[in-house]
């Protein structure tokens, strides 16, 4: 086991991690940014470094920093969280090269799943069913009217460097596709310095259902089920639960094998999230793979008595997987609300100081956050400041479950979208298990 | 305005909830304000005088009090902090070297990138915060410089 | 301008809600700034007086601000509010009954018990607060009493 | 299901019980006294009744009062928690004949179990194995020296309506045992109106574990393993596991089924915990039954799965059991902490104003208490302001989970026991799970 770990994180997956930490007997060593001296995951660490002011550019998204850190606090691995540098192939790779455990798949993985088009390419070799595509990226206007032709309109033009959303265009008419092809190779440059970019069938009103695998770096690769999020803001996921209430046990199991056979393929370890689109008639086509813990991986561990961080680490070591396949029981049904500092209706971010605090506890739920009493959120860094997670029997004790937790939460100071949520958990659509990626948009 | 008057206002102010007095009359003038000896005070919405309501900072941070002349040249960085360029190099500055603003002070090592410090005023070496070759944070001071007032 | 004149000023202010007064006249200034009145004032270990540090009570404690010699007779258990001993009788007490100390004013059903509340005051009865056979909790307002001065 | 339930209690218990009622769709109305105008379970429930001032007994003690605030509020049962009169026999005679369901057994089971010296002849001819005793009232000296003789020294002396460790005399010789018998008798009138004494066998460095019996309206009875309860001070709790280190699954069928046909042969119903004494022969006796729920039910609920407070209620609106038995399930270790407000060395309570507080959180963690940031913890009520529970997959993990948790646990303003906790998490002892319960008057 690691001596020391140092986390290249903030707010609540810090503390997440360091709490994983704590409980393995692993010293946790934090970095934090100037504005974050007071934050919960400088003060729980068994050591802090500071590693630049307040912008991510200049503290936790500068690699040499947290290299540096890593290198002076003779740390001998390094947990990058979500976010942040935690799909960063160079911040891998420089871990890599100076002898730092990077707790996650190797830079090569992260480097195939980071380009859509080799992802997507990969998959389609494998089996794993995907949108009709492009099948690699388009040189020109002409190149992508004929591809759009043959696979039929709307279709959705698609950056190879991009994911979660970014940088997408949806496209209905031939008319329309000059324009939107040129406008989103520029788009791909400036957002992630690649112009590369693809086309795709767009698929209509589909769920986001995600499969979280466990993979050793000894070929053993599980599946532990799925997490529904179709619940989601303009790509930002706000609600995730598990199971979802669109599976059944054989789904379950064909999304799992193709998952865990992609992972397989490509040499992936560690933990990892295949995420896919599921159409209204039950078909499923692979998304993107995400190559790190996702923030919605509570619900998954309340469902499967799992802890993936833990887990993460363990992987780490070499240890290989005590787990098998065959033993992976999901018990209850586990949703998890995302806390953020935001009005409820525009969305505009709120931050601020907290000034009361009642926190929600009891049977059944688990909050995962960095916030106290007097904490100022900062306006820096990402909205999110908690995450409620419920567990119970069934999914209708679980609406139930939540919706009194999310009435005990009371945050005072700053607004969240706390409202936001008890109004999605009240709509029958939502609670007869009726969603999609549009729900929300509809919704207000 | 005599000792004896401005007693007698400060008894009458004492009995009251009055926080700030003016006042003028034919012989002379007298101002006086009260809430200095209030402690750990936290006051909203009022027009009371900020220094009241200030906390004591945390030791971390209030550098020891220190005259205006001298300055702080701090950490650019995380790495290991060297004085010299190499083993056997005589140190970049020592206490009591006079120094100017750009001249390299210091080197930081981060991922075997040796950074250069250099120093942003001129005047004269007077403490050394940190031992050669330990290392240091972002921020962290480095050298106390005795500038020229 | 004479502590005299201070004195009477300020007891003027204590009985308005200004804050700051600004007076000149032919012998002299006076500027007054009071803290008194201060809202939403968090004050710890101050010797300023305690009124000011009070946040204003939530509205169910603070009765409507009254006159002092109006006495308010509470509840002295949970149950159910009953004016008269039985629903054909006269009532206990009415707006304008004069009552004394020790009278009996209301019943307050307990358990099927029915359990006389005494008043604790002498003087006329002003309003009352409850409806007949309402509930009612411990503590809970029933009558205002108008006391003689 | 009720429509509405009282809650005659406080704290975070009372809290407890308003999230199964928030949960089950079922009102709850608090009661409080007027010095707990502020208090969480005053804010949280959906009604709330003043029922006295400050002090107990003419408050949560008050049964006037309290039935009396049933009826004006037209609740249809209540729930007592535990202390105050959850054991009080004639406020459950009182709420019967009202016609209000009292959540718990009958009146008239709650007698004989609050009395001990026939609950534990009921035991005895049960075949519950008891430590050999009087086996009646003892009327004078003379029959307390003769029984003390026969038992064999040294004896204990209890009060037959105490209960909890109350009114207790341990004697070694013959000479003291005539005083300490009358000084017994003396304490039992004042303490409990009630001068019966008893003598029985004094066990030696025994461990306390007690099974959780659940039991419905129509004959189920069933058991849900036990809580080891051994870290006590002065016989008040305040370290509680489960499963037991002492037990086997043997160990624990035996004890299960000695409860079970207690509860059966009583007409028990509800929940209910039967107390046992294990002796460093892993032979138990028979000690009391608590007809009520225990503060430390949450252990329980964490390994079984099983909400305590919603099987209350469902129990008492005549539900049938649907939990068999066979299909009981005991998963990974619970610990459970009872947080006081008090010096940690010298056990004075603290009571005070609560000015900065950081809450545990995280995987596995659950908290029950009814703090807040600005709470003003009363001297009028007991010093217990919060349980922190914790459930991992093994013992020596929620080990490390309850450290690192009670690390977390940041209480400004007031002591409290985090520190002793603490030290015994540390303990050789504890760790090795060797624990009886003198030890803590051996560890401090």
């Amino acid at each position: 086991m690691f001596n020391k770990i140092l986390i290249a994180n903030r707010g609540e997956i810090a503390v997440r991690i360091i709490r994983a930490c704590k409980e393995l007997g692993i010293k946790s060593l934090a970095v934090y940014s100037s504005a974050d001296k007071d934050s919960l995951h400088t003060r729980f660490a068994d050591g802090a470094i500071c590693i630049g002011p307040a912008k991510s550019a200049d503290s936790y998204l500068n690699i040499t920093s947290i290299v540096s850190a890593i290198e002076v606090a003779d740390a001998e691995a390094v947990h990058p969280g979500y976010g942040f540098l935690a799909e960063n192939a160079a911040f891998a790779e420089a871990c890599e090269k100076c002898g730092i455990k990077f707790i996650g798949p190797t830079s090569q993985v992260m480097k195939l799943m980071g380009n859509k088009i080799l992802a997507k390419k990969r998959a389609e070799e494998l089996g794993v069913p995907v949108l009709k595509w492009s099948n690699a990226p388009l040189a020109n206007e002409k190149e992508a009217l004929e591809v759009s032709k043959k696979i039929g309109f709307p279709v959705l033009i698609k950056a190879a460097s991009g994911g979660g959303g970014r940088g997408m265009k949806l496209v209905h008419t031939q008319a329309s596709l000059a324009s939107a092809f040129n406008m989103a190779k520029m788009e791909a440059m400036a957002a992630f310095g690649d112009a590369e970019v693809f086309i795709e069938r767009y698929c209509e009103l589909p769920r986001h259902v995600e499969i979280q695998v466990v993979a050793d770096e000894h070929g053993n690769v599980i599946h532990l089920g799925e997490r529904e999020c179709s619940i989601q803001r303009r790509h930002q996921k706000i609600l995730e639960e598990s199971p979802s209430p669109a599976l059944d046990a054989k789904l379950r199991h064909k999304m799992g094998e193709a998952a865990v056979r992609l992972a397989k393929a490509i040499g992936y370890t560690n933990v990892g999230t295949v995420e896919f689109l599921l159409d209204k008639n039950k078909n499923f086509y692979f998304m993107e793979m995400n190559t790190r813990v996702q923030v919605e991986h509570p619900v998954t561990e309340l469902i499967t008595g799992v802890d993936l961080v833990k887990e993460q680490i363990k992987i780490a070591t070499g240890q290989k997987l005590k787990l098998k396949q065959k033993n992976v029981e999901l018990k209850g049904h586990a949703i998890e609300c995302r806390i953020n500092a935001e009005d409820p209706r525009s969305f505009v971010p709120c931050p601020g100081k907290i000034t009361e605090l009642t926190l929600p506890g009891g049977p059944g739920v688990r909050l995962d956050t960095a916030i106290y009493c007097g904490y100022t959120v900062l306006p820096h860094y990402d909205n999110l400041i908690a995450k409620l997670i419920v567990h119970a029997e069934t999914r209708e004790e679980a609406i139930a479950r939540m919706t009194r937790a999310l009435e005990e939460f009371h945050i005072g100071g700053i607004k969240t979208n706390i409202p936001l949520h008890l109004k999605i958990l009240k709509d029958h659509d939502f609670i007869a298990g009726r969603v999609d990626i549009d729900f929300l948009s509809r919704f207000t | 305005m005599d000792l004896k008057n401005i007693k007698a206002i400060y008894k009458f102010l004492k009995e009251t909830d009055i926080v700030e007095i003016d006042v003028e009359g034919p012989d002379g003038k007298l101002r006086m304000k009260r809430g200095g000896v209030v402690h750990e005070v936290i006051l909203e919405n009022t027009s009371r005088p900020a220094k009241a309501a200030t906390a004591p900072e945390s030791k971390k941070d209030s550098a020891i009090e220190k005259p205006d002349n001298i300055k702080i040249v701090t950490s650019p960085m995380v790495g290991t902090f060297y004085r010299s360029p190499s083993p056997d190099a005589p140190v970049f500055a020592d206490i009591g070297s006079l120094v100017k603003t750009g001249q390299t002070v210091c080197i930081i090592e981060a991922m075997k990138l040796m950074n250069e410090v250099e120093c942003e005023y001129s005047g004269k070496v007077v403490s050394i915060l940190v031992e050669n070759g330990q290392p240091v944070e972002y921020g962290e001071p480095l050298f106390h410089v005795e500038v020229s007032k």
